[in-house]
């Protein structure tokens, strides 16, 4: 338990991993430091997303209030939605894709460790550039989805679409290269042993969850393609005096928008099923068909996401097989449901904080899951969408869902990321603060809306029969700031000041627990060959897995990777001791991404009516891209 | 699946839903989205009933049985060691099942009702255009040639069909106690129909736009009054007349309030007359208007006039003065003023056309008197709002697209001072006018 | 960007055996699939909802008389496309010649020369892009431009985007190149030749779905 | 190097015989498809049908014997593969819709 990370880097050239400072920072390239810079950046944003939310139903508390102007709500709810889906989910399970796929799989970084900087460093970049505008008033204000040609220059002359247009390009090409790496990552880094079927489940909704960011990225970057151009070069494609068809950009946004959902939700059930066998002491029940259901939900949101649409007019034929199709999802979403409800029956439960977090997103994504199936039925729908009654569905499965497991996820893996427990006193007062205070802000959302409330409205009348739901949500949206208050302190305190954590904290049963907390640099000495989906159970306990499949011997004898056996190791080495060869630390991929970021701000002087200067920057933006991109491509790894 | 009498289990099983239905019927929730007021909304509220009979087992079951295991697996001193069940596939296939099952059961009628309300709509039904714009309804009557905004009239009993199309961004339209919603797509003709039941007649209902469409887009709000047949025939007739006090009407008819000046005073060209015939003016019957003081409380807006140091200053007493002779100079000719007339943008039937229907950017004033609303739903049309929307329409409803008028006032769209404009004088003489435009 | 890390000094074991590289350039290629399937998508929804001209197939008489021919030049294109297609043969002998690079039939041969393919290649691709400069070009002094109406701002987008496809391939060809006359490439650089056919032959694939979709089929 | 990691080259390769009858079809059916292009067959209801057949098997045969896709790893097919199916799926679903929407 005592701290691993105090030995100084002696001799190694750039044994970087264990520096602290500033510098260490920038310049890293390490996954675990990547994870970390992504957790506290994306938890920022997460505050900073939540004020906005805060804002929005300070405004909405009682009827016909000027709290904010028509305008700035507007630019609110949109920065809201953009915010906590691009700026805070997506990028806190990338926090733990970074951190936790490496180290799950046995690995000792990632495939490219300089690409992933680079996305982290995009990510980054991307979020000042999208969320500044907010503070002069100029955010983008169309919609976290976008509708030209609402979006288009004809009806939205400001800049504050083209901040959208570009930070969402930008932070698509952060996905996608974070994409292309951890797919690599997990077909190719597994340790000895660690076959598909073996990886551990959260690694496994991440893997599916990177197939569908390839996917789903190039028709959004497509769509955001055409709307720059629209803005920008005067092209036609939502220009309505053309003849434009304004559901081209509805149906390229939602192929891309629904399997996104799943992308923000997967990751969460992934750190789901870590914890829940952990605090029941045993294995994931139905692991097979937990897997298979993940790629089911995977595979088949890729055919629903005209339900987004039912009021467009999409035409009978289309609207039934939407609907279908869209109910098909809750058949593998139920059947998770129930294996980790079966996961629980006969465990010997202990309720720790992740424990509570991880039970409450299996009580709360139920909810929010009923009233998708509820939105699924088209004709139903019809009174449903672009209310609050939406509103309250995605809520549950957002904040019920992905936000309850990310919690989860953080208080699971704090102690492997800093070497300490968080306080479970606190953690007690989050999680119950935050249920009471979730459920008191959406569950009267599904009130106001079936009452008639539609969404985006910075405003309604008095007498409508919404003040007591507007009410009780802002309520319990108070109740979420404190108590994500207390989640803030909680965190910042016991980084220093927690209870130390040895290297199993929790006494779970996957690779990550059997290195140091906080890893060494180079996660193994020892790459460790895996024989069953629960290697430290086998060492530890081993009646546990007695019924688990696990492989002979023959898996030991692959020799290259310098594999020994699966066990607890205690790191007080350096990588330059063990010999273990290192990544550099570099700063090119950060200043690739600043070529990246440079290059489209720059276009923003043309809607100034300064085209050299615009031509300009964006040329020497794309010089800095070109030029640290080929030193980075010239460099060597290592 | 008709076997399942869902309405005889769902009252008792389901809490939630019987609360919300009661709830619907009260007038506490004039927005209720389950009445069955109209065919549509009856077929809905069938496949909601079911939905949350079907969601409501699924939700207490789960909920139930999670709440169970912790309770009954939590760690105890002295209790069992945990049981290391790894899965069981004749429970996994159970839990594919069943909720398969469920989901034929409520995919069948859903495809049902697809059918069902985008069917074509019966024969004979009224057609009606609405129109969306940045942020008011349009709505027409093409067989009554009635051209109308932000409020709809409808004969209860009789099926309307609504020809949806918009003239800028996407918009939706929705009356939720009526029916389910359709979106106005640009480029685009959408349909939308539903039958008032024939008891409906003398209510009103509240519309909004559901579909978001820029700054005000939660002011762009409208009313529904559900009337019969014969006020129905009575008003159309009227407001496919000619405006009161214009020279067409003038030349068949006393009109009560403008007429004497308008004769003083021929403005008109002389062919005006030849359509008089040709359009029954019938300005001897007013037509009938839906009574405002028989409006429910929460049909009437209650949006408060900017107030402290926001508010528009008025001063009032000008309003009793007001000219309505002088106000329809006013609206045809302010190039004095150095402003375009409200005509290049608004149409007043019958008197010197600027726009056509098609083209006008503003709601058709032909009747603007016998509106009870004003500005998209927003406000309650008298006199005082009226003259505080003339003087400066942005600054009552965001980013309007009507312009500041008023002399002095600060155009919040366009950020700039106006320099001249009309004086309180000469708002009075044009809140005169178009309120004596019944 | 999936092309990354390049000098692998050391040996990393690997699950599957393959190279990191091929595995993400794979990945990179199942996302581009996407990518253009959104372009093609779109510009076979907008075909034929142009409200003026010039149009595709068609011939144009705008409301003021000017005459439009119809716009696509489908001989010039299919020598494009020929082109595109030569040049991916000329890729599997240039990746042939550096993995044979030194083995007995290939030394001094023409098909051993990786250079000379290489060459080739990235020649066969200029000229690619040099046909559709001219037909852009032409297609402007025809009246159509990317603003002009929504097949011309599909048409160029679509076409563009895959432009721009070859014009990052034919630099990483040079690039290539390059290497070969700096230091020579051998077998053991085959990977990095492979990553970069793989690209070009999917590039090339994509023309092959453009040619019939775009030009052929009215 | 060691040798392991050239397994994904250790398979057979195609060979130049094969590299020369693969652009020799590829000449063939491009030079048929737009000679076609010309003949009255364009009009034909057929003449859709054989033309995205003709563009599929090109498509086909570069991937499988230029990207040498038959020769690799089974990795590989599925990675290229599975996002073609669902973009094909795509494209077809959303000419499908705007069709549908035109009448
Ligand atoms: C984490 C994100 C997430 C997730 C996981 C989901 C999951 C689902 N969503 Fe949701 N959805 C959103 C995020 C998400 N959604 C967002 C953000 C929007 C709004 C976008 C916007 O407009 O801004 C939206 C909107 C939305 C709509 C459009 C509403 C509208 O605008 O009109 C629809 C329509 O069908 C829908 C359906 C579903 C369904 C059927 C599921 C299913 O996957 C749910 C399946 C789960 C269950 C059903 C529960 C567990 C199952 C059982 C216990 C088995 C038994 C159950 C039954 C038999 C019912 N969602
Ligand atoms: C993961 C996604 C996510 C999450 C977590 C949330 C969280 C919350 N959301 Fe929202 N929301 C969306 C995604 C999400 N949302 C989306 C996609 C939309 C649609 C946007 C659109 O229509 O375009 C939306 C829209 C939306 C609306 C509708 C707006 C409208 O239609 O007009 C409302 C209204 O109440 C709302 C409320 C909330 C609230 C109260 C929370 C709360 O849970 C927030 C809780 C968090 C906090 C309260 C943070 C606490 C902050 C502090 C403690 C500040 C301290 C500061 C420092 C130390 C710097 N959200
Ligand atoms: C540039 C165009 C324009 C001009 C000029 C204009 N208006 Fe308007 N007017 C509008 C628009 C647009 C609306 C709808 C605003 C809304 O509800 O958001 C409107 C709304 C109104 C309404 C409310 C109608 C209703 O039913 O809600 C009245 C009354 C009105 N205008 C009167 C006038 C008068 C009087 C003048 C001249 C003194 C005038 N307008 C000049 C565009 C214009
Ligand atoms: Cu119109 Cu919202
Ligand atoms: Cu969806």
């Amino acid at each position: 338990m005592a701290t691993t990370a105090a030995i100084p880097a002696t001799g190694a050239a750039h044994d970087a991993s264990s520096e602290s400072g500033l510098w260490s920072w920038i310049a890293t390239v390490d996954h675990k430091r990547i994870g970390t810079l992504y957790l506290f950046t994306a938890l920022f944003f997460f505050l900073f997303g939540g004020l906005e939310a805060f804002l929005i139903r300070l405004q909405l508390a009682q009827p016909n209030q000027h709290l904010v102007s028509a305008e700035f709500y507007n630019q609110l709810f949109t920065m809201h939605g953009t915010t906590m889906v691009f700026l805070a989910v997506m990028p806190l399970s990338a926090a733990f894709f970074n951190y936790l796929i490496p180290l799950q799989i046995g690995a000792r970084d990632v495939a490219f460790p300089r690409l992933n900087a680079f996305s982290y460093w995009v990510y980054l970049l991307g979020g000042i550039f999208i969320t500044v505008p907010i503070f002069f008033q100029v955010a983008p204000n169309g919609g976290w989805f976008g509708y030209a040609p609402l979006t288009t220059i004809q009806f939205s002359g400001g800049m504050n679409i083209d901040f959208w247009v570009m930070g969402l390009q930008i932070l698509g090409i952060s996905s996608l290269a974070a994409a292309f790496n951890f797919i690599t990552t997990i077909i190719n880094m597994r340790a000895p042993g660690m076959t598909l079927m073996r990886m551990p489940m959260f690694t496994w909704m991440s893997f599916i969850v990177q197939f569908l960011l390839v996917l789903a990225f190039p028709p959004i970057t497509i769509a955001l393609v055409f709307l720059l151009f629209d803005r920008f070069f005067g092209t036609q494609f939502y220009a309505i005096a053309a003849g434009a068809d304004p559901l081209l950009w509805q149906h390229l946004f939602w192929v891309f928008g629904h399997p996104e959902v799943y992308i923000l939700i997967l990751p969460a059930f992934g750190l789901v099923s870590e914890i829940l066998p952990t605090f029941s002491k045993k294995p994931l029940f139905g692991y097979h068909v937990m897997v298979y259901s993940g790629i089911m939900i995977g595979f088949l949101g890729f055919g629903v996401w005209a339900h987004h649409m039912f009021a467009v007019g999409l035409g009978a034929t289309a609207d039934a097989i939407f609907a279908m199709a869209t109910m098909l999802i809750a058949i593998p979403t139920g059947v998770k449901i129930f294996n980790w409800i079966a996961t629980i029956w006969g465990g010997e439960v202990t309720f720790t904080t992740p424990m509570k977090f991880a039970i409450g997103l299996v009580a709360l994504f139920t909810i929010g899951g009923i009233s998708g199936v509820m939105h699924s039925s088209a004709p139903a729908d019809t009174q449903q969408t672009d209310t609050y009654f939406v509103v309250a569905h995605f809520h549950y499965v957002l904040f019920g869902g992905s936000i309850m497991g990310i919690f989860g996820g953080i208080y699971h893996y704090f102690p492997k990321m800093f070497g300490r427990y968080m306080s479970e006193k606190l953690g007690t007062w989050h999680f119950w603060l935050n249920f009471v205070g979730m459920n008191l802000t959406f569950f009267p959302m599904h009130f106001s809306g079936l009452l008639g409330m539609p969404r985006r409205i910075y405003t309604y009348d008095a007498g409508q029969g919404w003040e007591k739901f507007n009410l009780a949500s802002t309520i319990g949206t108070a109740l979420l700031v404190i108590a994500t208050l207390v989640f803030v302190i909680n965190f910042l305190k016991s980084r220093k000041g927690g209870a130390p954590a040895p290297n199993d904290a929790w006494g779970a049963g996957t690779l990550e627990w059997s290195i140091p907390s906080p890893p060494p640099d180079y996660n193994f000495a020892e790459i460790p060959v895996v024989t069953s989906r629960y290697p430290l159970w086998d060492l530890k306990h081993p009646e546990m897995t007695a019924d688990l499949a696990h492989s002979g011997p023959d898996a030991m004898t692959i020799t290259d990777a310098h594999a020994t056996p699966v066990h607890e190791e205690t790191g007080h080495k350096t990588a330059a001791e063990l010999g273990i060869p290192m990544p550099f630390p570099t700063v090119k991929p950060l200043f690739t991404a600043l070529g990246i970021v440079i290059m489209f701000g720059g276009l923003l002087f043309m809607h100034l009516d300064k085209f050299a200067l615009a031509m300009t920057i964006t040329l020497g933006g794309a010089t800095l891209l070109v030029g640290s991109l080929y030193a980075w491509l010239t460099s060597p790894l290592e | 699946m008709s076997f399942f009498r869902l309405r005889r289990f769902a009252p008792a099983l389901i809490v939630a839903a019987a609360a919300l239905t009661l709830a619907a019927c009260g007038d506490q929730y004039p927005n209720s989205t389950f009445t069955h007021f109209t065919d549509n909304n009856r077929i809905i509220g069938a496949l909601w009933d079911r939905l949350v009979f079907f969601g409501t087992i699924v939700f207490v079951f789960v909920e139930a049985l999670l709440i169970f295991t912790i309770i009954k697996f939590r760690k105890r001193p002295g209790g069992a060691p945990a049981r290391q069940i790894h899965g069981n596939a004749a429970l996994e296939i159970t839990w594919t099942v069943i909720p398969a099952l469920i989901l034929v059961m409520i995919a069948v009628p859903t495809v049902r009702a697809i059918y069902k309300t985008q069917a074509k709509a019966p024969d004979g039904s009224l057609k009606v255009e609405v129109i969306g714009h940045q942020w008011w309804w349009e709505f027409r009557y093409p067989e009554l040639g009635v051209v109308t905004a932000n409020e709809l009239y409808l004969p209860a009993g009789r099926t309307v069909n609504f020809q949806l199309n918009t003239r800028d961004v996407l918009h939706s339209f929705w009356t939720p106690q009526l029916g389910g919603k359709r979106d106005l797509i640009t480029n685009r003709t959408n349909w939308l129909w539903y039958t008032p039941d024939s008891s409906l007649a003398g209510q009103v209902f509240n519309g909004f736009c559901v579909e978001y469409c820029g700054s005000s887009h939660a002011n762009m709000r409208f009313r529904v009054y559900t009337v019969t047949a014969d006020q129905f025939a009575s008003w159309a007739k009227h407001q496919a007349a000619d405006a009161a006090g214009s020279p067409a009407a003038a030349a068949t008819a006393s009109v009560p309030v403008a007429a004497a000046s308008v004769a003083a005073k021929p403005a008109a060209p002389v062919v005006a007359a030849a359509n008089v015939t040709a359009a029954p003016a019938a300005v001897e019957d007013p037509g009938y208007v839906f009574p405002a003081d028989k409006m429910p409380a929460h049909t009437v807006p209650a949006t408060p006039l900017p107030s402290g140091d926001r508010a528009i200053a008025f001063d009032e007493s000008v309003l009793a003065q007001g000219s309505a002779t002088a106000g329809r100079e006013l609206i045809t000719n302010m190039a004095n003023l150095g402003k375009a007339p409200c005509l290049t943008c608004h149409v007043v039937k019958g008197e010197m056309a600027m726009v056509n229907n098609d083209n006008a950017r503003g709601p058709n004033l032909t009747h603007f008197g016998s509106r009870h609303t004003l500005g998209g739903g927003l406000f309650k049309s008298d006199a005082p709002t009226l003259a505080r929307w003339i003087k400066n329409a942005p600054h009552m409803k965001p980013g309007s697209i009507m312009p500041t008028l008023g002399a002095g006032e600060f155009n919040p769209v366009t950020k700039q001072k106006m320099a001249s404009g009309l004086d309180d004088r000469q708002i009075a003489d044009i809140v005169a006018y178009l309120m004596s435009l019944k | 960007m999936a092309t990354a890390e390049h000098t692998h000094e050391h040996v990393h074991y690997t699950a599957t055996g393959l190279d990191n590289r091929k595995i993400a350039i794979w990945a990179f290629i199942g996302s581009e699939c996407m990518l253009f399937a959104s372009l093609i998508s779109t510009y076979l929804i907008y075909k034929g909802r142009s409200i003026v001209g010039p149009f595709p197939h068609e011939a144009w008489t705008s409301p003021a008389g000017q005459v439009f021919k119809p716009i696509l030049n489908i001989p010039v294109t299919s020598v494009s496309t020929f082109v595109l297609l030569m040049s991916s043969l000329a890729m599997v002998l240039a990746l042939a010649a550096v993995e044979n690079r030194g083995k007995p039939g290939y030394v001094g041969t023409a098909l051993g020369n990786s250079k000379l393919w290489l060459a080739t290649t990235a020649a066969l691709g200029a000229t690619f892009l040099g046909f559709q400069a001219f037909e852009f070009t032409s297609f402007v002094h025809e009246g159509l431009t990317i603003r002009t109406n929504l097949f011309g701002s599909s048409f160029f987008t679509l076409t563009g985007f895959h432009g721009a496809h070859v014009t990052v391939g034919v630099l990483w060809l040079m690039t290539l190149l390059f290497i070969d006359f700096k230091r020579g490439l051998t077998p053991k650089d085959s990977l990095i030749v492979d990553i970069c056919a793989l690209y070009w032959h999917f590039v090339d694939v994509v023309w092959i779905a453009i040619f019939t979709l775009v030009y052929l089929i009215k | 190097m060691t040798d392991h990691q050239h397994a994904d080259h250790a398979h057979e390769h195609p060979t130049w015989t094969q590299y020369k009858w693969v652009a020799i079809v590829l000449t063939v059916i491009t030079a048929f498809e737009v000679w076609i292009y010309y003949t009255p067959f364009k009009d034909s209801p057929f003449f859709v049908p054989l033309l995205l057949i003709l563009s599929a098997v090109k498509f086909a045969i570069v991937v499988l014997f230029y990207m040498h896709l038959k020769y690799d790893h089974k990795l590989f097919k599925a990675l290229f593969t599975g996002p073609l199916i669902i973009a094909m799926c795509t494209i077809t679903a959303l000419l499908f819709l705007f069709s549908k929407l035109k009448a």
